[in-house]
């Protein structure tokens, strides 16, 4: 490109301060952003990307961060060049939100809960175009219809907490346009988002980047998304720029050990077809080689006929249920020995709903659950307690499952005190042993949870569940948190695991190409309810049920011949699944198109 | 709507179970009259006051008696020149319905909590603000410090070395009394001092909450002012905490200003309190504390709505 | 102390969350001179409250006419040496204090201990059990809490009498709510936590789950208002005491030296002003600590506290 | 400040700063504006009957005026409304009415109006608490003709006059109109009209100027009252007092500690004037009634009293004086001169224990409970300046200081039958405004009757049926012959060691410079008797 650069950054350094020594976010970064162009800027949690756009805006100083090094050169819009780093506040407050603008991960906390939409819309006109009253208004309105959100008008009037979270999302973009800059930061945009939201917000940005020309910093952890949406892509791991180039040249020929981990890791929608069972992931210097295979029983492990659980919603003078939350209604399936069964579903779905009733942490309203010869609801809590050694879980938050107050050699024997197995030395033993078997060396076992990484803690909490010698597993969002490369080891250990121990998993996810990768059979839930359910091959390869089609549509490709552009903008309204308190749902009746592929009716 | 017929409901309830408390309780200290006349008292005149005030009557009677009169908006009558009644044996007649006692001292207590409210919220809100916008600064640590020491500050303590270096050493001002607005410096002073160190640093630390929000964030990308930030995004969501402090702050003022209204000789509600309890006056006692209990259930609902004023996102009435 | 916003809580996660141990809050401590100065009254105060009988250089009761209202540093009749002065007794004022922390400071301590305790248990339980147990405390709370407990307090002893006993009682019946209720919504944030979750998915006991699982994670706040609390107490004391519905002589407490005091409050300046300010200092000091413990054990500010380079 | 107190005598007293230059003096004098009194209670009520209180009194005797009353400087009885009485016998007295005056309210005051308003104060059906200085018997009143008013006692009353100078004169009118109001509003015939009292605050009268003492020339006090109002202002703490002084914002202050009335003798704006009181302190200790049987062993009670130091006690107290082994003060009728203070032995204490121990009376296990009640001024140090006395003799104590709602049923018979074995010393201040034993003696000595609930007061702890019926003659006597017995009855007492006094108290009042107060014992303030120094 023979373009002059609107910014270009060269050996920044920026550090924080903490309780030993300055910890260095970011160390000799340096890249260019071209006017009108995409930037993907790639890596994982603790890459230093986020802050170096941050640093880009002086928002670092604002956490104490500190640039220590380099220049942040950016072109202003009379034609000056500004080195952000040293630019004074006063320069700053006229380039943020007018020159650059910014979309951050999480739309809902992104605005401010206490002003209206139209407020937080026309300040930032107030302030750098001196727009009042009814100019701004109309202005607002217009950014509104920009971001194609329905009913604008009345949008103005709204608190955040009245929209969904695409919506704010929409909102905040078109916040970031108001003052039409000339850089647009986007730090995770659809992160924090639904897949379908994911989708349309992708093809908002991309079309305005069209629409208004102006160049954008794409920060996301997601290759995906970067193959969709990226011109270049900048790779970054542990605050320092590991490989540069066109999103092309990275995704098709990367140069860097990293990004070629990192690819290898992102399971693929798709690349699974003609495998019957689940797959080992990729991972660095292995390219899913399979050794044991998990193959799956047809003897019934669980049963779960009728599954129903509402939360009600009080109100009115006396305290009455008022509506109801139908979170999971008439739910039916089986788990069977050594089987993977996926529940699959957007937020508010109801699936992970589903796996705390079968664990009973939440009483459902009606329904059978047969565990082996046990009708689970009928036991009392004391059985139920000791019933609780065949049945484990292994929860998504890494960081909030384990007990920060308790050192992990007593978390992890805690099944076994609890249902008093051993004593003494064997415990610490026995612990030890299933350490050696997800990975942990023994000395960890003195340690406390803060003193573990975030995919260690996540071996740690499925270790734990393995200590009783359980049969069965419910894995709530397991993975969804850990950076791609860690998921990767631990959806491998997962299945290393099952087929070692003949375990059974009921792995639920939001995330399709995991599901796609681990999963024998499969259950997509929409609204409480699950609309369609099969074998694996047969939902990814012959989906059936129009929610199902959507949501496969919507998960972003690792191929930069998709381009987002081409997804529909507009948004789809997300019916509630809140109804009056006398409402009657019409039972799930399915229609089998192929033997045990069943998809819901109307 | 149906929120606040609850919370009224509730309220009521409460305050008819302090009353019940307060007149049962009372019951339990030994004779009444003979707390109110004194040792030397005769016996002709104790059993005039017994008989005239009902005390002789089995105290499920009594009591009986005195939640209907209640219902009727009738605290009784004080005690006080209860012994003196002549010629009609009915205390009723003659004695001062203790309700008027009570509701006569009001406004002497409402100008000092105004006053001393009036002082504090904007003092203690501004020097919480400030603390927060530079944390750890010198103004920060300047705030906290006089924070603390506003709550760590034995009040009638002050309130006599103000009245020692201001009223005695200085002459500025009066040392008590009721009067013009020269009189209700000292005391609300004295009172403010608490509320000022609790509004302070609970401004502080819900600004810092909101000061780290991610919304803040977004103000500053969009290139708004700091101050701005501070004072119309940030404080506006810290409200919450704020009010409810004040709320808190304002109860302690109508009820805790017993103490400084001795010292100063302010003649509200607290004195009238400290004074029936030295006579033993029990009626007056049950409406002093049932008229102060109003107050903090008024107080406590007002707070409860001005939630909703300030802050979109609670619907009354939904519980979590 | 303004928080990392959106940026570093994850990304410098790694060098934050390591352990911190007892020399990096003893480090802050002595990094910080306010803190320390708190910390060291208050062990001065609690060695004078448990030793008194060693530390004291005079007696606390007993008559000494001859050496009435001496002023601070005055030499008594018999040689002795008055450091803070003497009462109209004639008494070391500053012996009195030492003695008057033991009833003042025990006061605040036990009422605290007895109003935590009970509001600790009730709180968690209701907290995690929720259901109509939880309804009926939170409502006992929410009303007793909405009582005008001053004036509450000042009832109750008028029926029952002042004196030590009974305000611990007092003050036990009045303030378990304040633990009650930061203690339910602790439990309850506890309760959807994931490790509750998950402890009660591995077949832990209600019981178990409640204090070895939830107790030790909110022990920070509780601490912090068991602090406070003592602090409040103190000072309520000495309301109390000062308005004659409190601690009864000849047990010697501040607020009781207080009121003894006023009637010389301008002849004998120090009868007054020393007792107000050993409360305040206790008092501001138990704050400062407060304070302090709260920003330590703030997973958001703690490390700025216990950094070492980042100089204050 | 003993000092102080002891340079004045029991004759009332006045004493003077003067600073102003009276150089407007040739002029008639100009009404002052309001009299300022920083008073240190706020009064129960402001009925006639209450016109003898020491709490009420300061003000109401501006307001409300008796038929005699007791000359601040000579202790003598002098005509108010009355101009003239005489004694017919020994339960009766007529009196004269002073001629032309007027209530407030207009009404006139007629010898009816006199008869009915007495008739009122001191009947037995109103069980007022005047009664606690009710006499033997039961007090009426009739007009005799228009000027002239009959007082009649149902038994021989030789205090019938004492009596007679305590109850305000109010209008029948007011009882017959509007009952209720009489407790609040007092309608009077003295030199300043009532009018307002704001509870909590104040209570103000204004200048009365068809007062009758303007022309009468046997008025009392300066006869020309200097101020346009006066406002009694309630200020219990102490410190508050003497700071409105200081600052100016009232001309009077009553009873100052003795520390501040010291200090005022260093101030310019102000002075502190003292004198006697008819007040005492004293310890009562439980004796025959329902009493530890230690404390009949008369070694035992010797030991007590001579364990503690009186002047010590007195000295504590400030302004007081000690006294001479007895309850009352020099002057009053039946004082006896020959008994000596108890004196301060510790010694003597020990060794009288020591010999009862030897006799098997277990010494070691008394436990004398020395208790107050909180509304006592200065009652802390003092309870516990006796325990610590108590305690060099080796004397157990235990010290109390409690509320009325504890104290007062314990100090009645009630209270000794529900606690048995009692080894108490009650620690009270009391006053005798009358100048005669017979009250002291009755209300602290007599044997109380435990199945009669009527009579004065039944407080006392002491049973002897000698006493009670020498006593009971004693009464009933006049002139020497009622000095003597009283003489003999005190000595009797103070031999038993029942009732150890602690101090006789002076009272004191700061005034502001310029002014110039007359007081008497009982400490009323009466404007009339506040003048500008010459």
């Amino acid at each position: 490109m023979t373009l002059e650069p609107l910014v270009s950054i060269e050996s920044l350094r920026v550090e924080f301060p903490s309780k030993d020594e300055p910890v260095v976010a970011v160390k000799d970064v340096g890249f260019e952003i071209f006017p009108g162009e995409i930037l993907g800027l790639v890596g994982e949690s603790g890459s230093g990307k986020s802050v170096t756009s941050q640093a880009l805006m002086q928002l670092t100083k604002f956490s104490a961060g500190q640039v220590t090094r380099g220049s942040l050169n950016f072109v202003r819009r009379d034609g000056s060049n500004t080195d952000l780093r040293h630019a004074d506040e006063q320069q700053m407050r006229d380039i943020r939100g007018n020159e650059i603008g910014m979309i951050f991960q999480e739309p809902m906390v992104a605005l401010n809960p206490s002003l209206t939409i139209g407020w937080q819309l026309s300040e930032g006109l107030r302030i750098h175009r001196g727009l009042s009253g009814k100019s701004a208004r109309r202005r607002s309105l217009e950014l509104l219809r920009k971001v194609r959100i329905p009913e604008p008008a009345q949008r103005l009037r709204q608190y955040p907490h009245e929209l969904s979270g695409g919506m704010c999302q929409r909102v905040v973009i078109a916040m970031a346009l108001a003052c039409e800059p000339r850089l647009l930061i986007a730090d995770e945009p659809t992160t924090a988002l639904d897949v379908t939201v994911q989708a349309e917000i992708l093809a908002l940005i991309a079309m305005l980047r069209r629409e208004t020309g102006a160049a954008i910093l794409l920060i996301t952890h997601d290759m995906a998304v970067v193959a969709q949406m990226a011109d270049r892509v900048v790779v970054m791991y542990r605050g320092q720029i590991v490989e540069h180039g066109s999103v092309r040249q990275i995704l098709h020929r990367p140069e860097h050990d990293y990004t070629r981990t990192l690819l290898a890791a992102v399971p693929r929608i798709g690349e699974m077809s003609g495998y019957s069972g689940p797959r080992r992931m990729r991972t660095a210097g292995n390219s899913g080689k399979r050794d044991k295979e998990a193959v799956s029983g047809r003897e019934r492990l669980l049963d779960v006929r009728n599954l129903t659980k509402r939360f009600p919603v009080r109100g009115g003078l006396l305290g009455r249920t008022i509506a109801n939350v139908h979170a999971v209604e008439d739910v039916s399936f089986v788990v069977n020995v050594n089987e993977t069964l996926s529940l699959v579903g957007e937020s508010g779905s109801g699936k992970s709903t589903a796996g705390n009733c079968i664990l009973r942490l939440e009483e459902p309203d009606k329904g059978r659950i047969m565990f082996k010869e046990h009708d689970l609801l009928s036991l009392s809590r004391p059985v139920m307690r000791s019933m609780r050694r065949e049945m484990q879980v292994v929860f998504q938050d890494p960081y909030g499952s384990l007990n920060p107050q308790l050192r992990l050699l007593d978390q992890v024997a805690e099944p076994i005190r609890n249902h008093k197995l051993e004593t003494g030395t064997a415990v610490e033993d026995r612990v030890a042993s299933i350490f050696k078997k997800v990975g942990m060396p023994r000395s960890f076992l003195r340690r406390y949870p803060s003193e573990l990484s975030g995919g260690q803690r996540q071996r740690v909490a499925i270790a734990r569940s393995l200590i009783l010698n359980p049969s069965f597993i419910v894995a709530d969002e397991a993975v969804s948190s850990l950076d791609v490369t860690i998921q990767a080891q631990v959806l491998n250990l997962m299945m290393d695991l099952q087929a070692e121990l003949g375990l059974s998993y009921l792995f639920i996810s939001h995330d399709m190409a995991v599901v796609e990768r681990v999963s024998h059979r499969v259950a997509v839930m929409y609204q409480g309810r699950i609309v369609e359910i099969g074998s694996r091959s047969s939902i990814f390869e012959d989906p059936r049920h129009d929610y199902t089609k959507s949501l496969l549509a919507a998960v972003p490709r690792m191929n930069p011949d998709i381009r987002a552009e081409a997804m529909a903008v507009t948004s789809a309204t997300v019916e509630s699944p809140i109804r009056p308190a006398g409402y009657k749902p019409d039972p799930c009746r399915y229609d089998e198109v192929s033997p045990d592929h069943l998809v819901l009716q109307g | 709507m149906a929120y606040y017929l609850r919370r009224a409901g509730n309220s009521l309830l409460l305050l008819l179970l302090t009353v019940s408390f307060v007149f049962i309780a009372g019951r339990m200290i030994g004779d009444p009259a003979l707390n109110m006349l004194g040792p030397g008292a005769s016996e002709v005149a104790l059993e005039k006051l017994r008989r005239a005030a009902g005390l002789n009557d089995p105290i499920w009677l009594q009591y009986i008696r005195y939640v209907g009169n209640l219902l009727t908006g009738d605290f009784g009558v004080s005690y006080r020149f209860g012994y003196s009644v002549l010629p009609s044996e009915d205390l009723d007649e003659i004695g001062q319905p203790v309700i008027d006692i009570v509701i006569e001292r009001l406004p002497a207590t409402f100008l000092l909590a105004a006053v001393a409210m009036g002082v504090a919220v904007p003092l203690g809100v501004l020097m919480g603000v400030v603390a927060a916008a530079h944390p750890r600064s010198v103004a920060d640590r300047i705030v906290t410090i006089i924070a603390l020491a506003g709550v760590s500050v034995v009040q009638f303590w002050l309130g006599l070395m103000l009245i020692v270096f201001f009223a005695v050493q200085l002459g500025w001002l009066p040392t008590g009394g009721y009067g013009g607005f020269h009189h209700v410096i000292l005391p609300a002073l004295t009172l403010a001092a608490r509320p000022i160190g609790r509004i302070a640093q609970i401004t502080r630390s819900a600004m810092l909450d909101e000061m780290s929000k991610p919304y803040v964030v977004t103000a500053r990308a969009k290139g708004v002012r700091e101050w701005q930030i501070v004072f119309v995004h940030a404080l506006k969501n810290a409200a919450v905490p704020i009010i409810t402090m004040i709320g808190d702050e304002l109860s302690a003022l109508l009820t805790g200003a017993i103490l400084v209204e001795k010292i100063f000789a302010w003649p509200g509600i607290g004195l009238l309190i400290i004074d029936s309890l030295t006579r033993s006056d029990l009626p007056l006692i049950q409406a002093s504390i049932a008229v102060v209990a109003t107050l903090v259930v008024v107080v406590n609902l007002m707070v409860d709505f001005s939630y909703r004023l300030v802050n979109p996102r609670i619907k009354l009435g939904t519980r979590a | 102390m303004s928080s990392p916003a959106v940026i570093p809580g994850d990304e410098i996660a790694a060098s934050l969350d390591t352990r911190t141990t007892a020399r990096d809050y003893l480090w802050a401590i002595f990094g910080d001179r306010v803190t320390l100065f708190a910390f060291a009254y208050l062990v001065v105060l609690v060695a004078f409250t448990v030793g008194a009988e060693f530390l004291a250089p005079h007696e606390a009761t007993g008559l000494n006419l001859r050496d009435r209202l001496l002023p601070p540093g005055a030499t008594g009749s018999k040689g002795a040496f008055y450091l803070l002065g003497t009462d109209e007794l004639g008494r070391d004022l500053f012996s009195r204090l030492i003695y008057g922390a033991r009833v003042s400071v025990s006061v605040g301590m036990l009422g605290a201990v007895v109003s935590c305790f009970a509001g600790v248990i009730t709180g968690l339980t209701a907290g995690y059990y929720g259901g109509l147990y939880e309804d009926v405390v939170m409502r006992l709370v929410d009303g007793m809490l909405s009582l005008p407990s001053m004036l509450v307090a000042l009832f109750i002893l008028f029926v029952l009498g002042g004196g030590y006993g009974n305000l611990i009682l007092v003050f036990s019946v009045l303030h378990w709510m304040v633990f009650c209720r930061l203690s339910r919504g602790l439990a309850l944030d506890a309760r959807s936590a994931t490790y509750v979750r998950a402890a009660k998915a591995l077949g832990a006991s209600g019981p178990r789950i409640v204090f070895r699982h939830i107790l030790p994670n909110v022990m920070a706040p509780i601490i912090v208002l068991f602090t406070l609390e003592i602090a409040i107490l103190i000072l309520s004391e000495a309301s109390l005491s000062f308005l004659g519905f409190g601690v009864r002589p000849p047990d010697p407490s501040w607020g009781l030296m207080i009121a003894d005091g006023r009637e010389h409050i301008r002849s004998a300046w120090w009868l007054v002003t020393f007792p107000g300010l050993a409360i305040f200092l206790t008092a501001l000091s138990l704050n400062l600590v407060a304070n302090w413990i709260r920003a330590v054990t703030d997973p958001v500010q703690r490390w700025r506290w216990l950094s070492r380079d980042v100089r204050r | 400040m003993t000092k102080l107190s002891r340079v004045f005598g029991f004759a009332a007293i006045s004493a003077i700063i003067a600073v102003v230059v009276a150089s407007s003096s040739l002029l008639a004098a100009p009404m002052k504006g309001t009299l300022v009194v920083a008073v240190n209670q706020e009064p129960q009520d402001l009925a006639a009957q209450g016109a003898y209180k020491e709490i009420n009194a300061p003000g109401l005797r501006n307001v409300l005026e008796t038929l005699i009353a007791v000359d601040p400087v000579s202790g003598e009885f002098i005509p108010v409304l009355a101009t003239d009485w005489e004694r017919i016998d020994g339960s009766t007295l007529r009196f004269t009415i002073r001629d032309g005056v007027s209530f407030h309210d207009g009404t006139d005051m007629s010898s009816e109006a006199v008869a009915e308003s007495i008739n009122w104060v001191w009947s037995l059906e109103n069980a007022f608490t005047i009664q606690e200085y009710a006499g033997p018997g039961e007090i009426t009143a009739a007009a005799i003709d228009d000027s002239t008013v009959e007082v009649r006692s149902s038994e021989p009353d030789p205090l019938l006059e004492f009596r007679m100078s305590l109850n305000g004169i109010s209008s029948p009118a007011q009882l017959a109109n509007n009952p209720a109001r009489h407790f609040d509003t007092p309608v009077g015939t003295g030199p300043y009209s009532f009018v307002e009292w704001k509870q909590g605050q104040y209570w103000s009268a204004t200048y009365n100027a068809d007062w009758w003492g303007l022309e009468a020339d046997d008025a009392y006090g300066t006869t020309k009252p200097e101020f346009a109002d006066l406002k009694f202002v309630f200020r219990s703490e102490d410190a508050a007092r003497v700071a409105m002084v200081q600052s100016g914002e009232s001309q009077l202050a009553m009873f100052p500690s003795a520390d501040e009335c010291a200090r005022a003798a260093d101030e310019e704006g102000y002075s502190c004037v003292t004198g006697p009181s008819t007040t005492y302190l004293y310890g009562r200790l439980d004796h025959s009634l329902h009493a530890d049987e230690r404390l009949q062993d008369p070694r035992i009670r010797e030991a007590i009293f001579a364990a503690i130091d009186i002047e010590g006690i007195a000295d504590l107290y400030g302004m007081a004086s000690v006294p001479q082994g007895q309850l009352g003060a020099r002057g009053t009728i039946g004082f006896n001169d020959a008994l000596q203070p108890y004196a301060y032995n510790p010694e003597r204490a020990m060794e009288l224990l020591e010999a009862a121990k030897s006799d098997g009376v277990d010494v070691d296990g008394l436990k004398i409970e020395v208790v107050g009640r909180d509304t006592t001024p200065r009652i802390k140090p003092i309870v516990e300046a006796i325990g610590a006395m108590l305690g060099l003799s080796n004397i157990g104590s235990d010290i109390r200081v409690q509320t009325p709602a504890e104290f007062n049923p314990r100090v009645r018979i009630t209270g000794y039958s529900n606690e048995p074995g009692r080894q108490m010393m009650q620690v009270h201040v009391k006053q005798n405004p009358s100048g005669d034993y017979g009250l002291l003696l009755l209300s602290n000595y007599a044997c109380p009757n435990i199945d009669d609930p009527t009579g004065p007061s039944r407080s006392s702890v002491y049973c002897d049926e000698e006493f009670d019926s020498q006593l009971s003659e004693a009464l009933a006597s006049f002139g020497d012959e009622r000095g003597e017995r009283m003489r003999e009855l005190v000595q009797y007492v103070h031999d038993r060691h029942l009732i150890v006094p602690l101090a006789l108290l002076d009272r004191g009042h700061l005034v502001e410079a310029g002014l110039d107060f007359t007081f008497g014992t009982d400490h009323r303030i009466q404007a009339v008797y506040l003048a500008s120094a010459e």
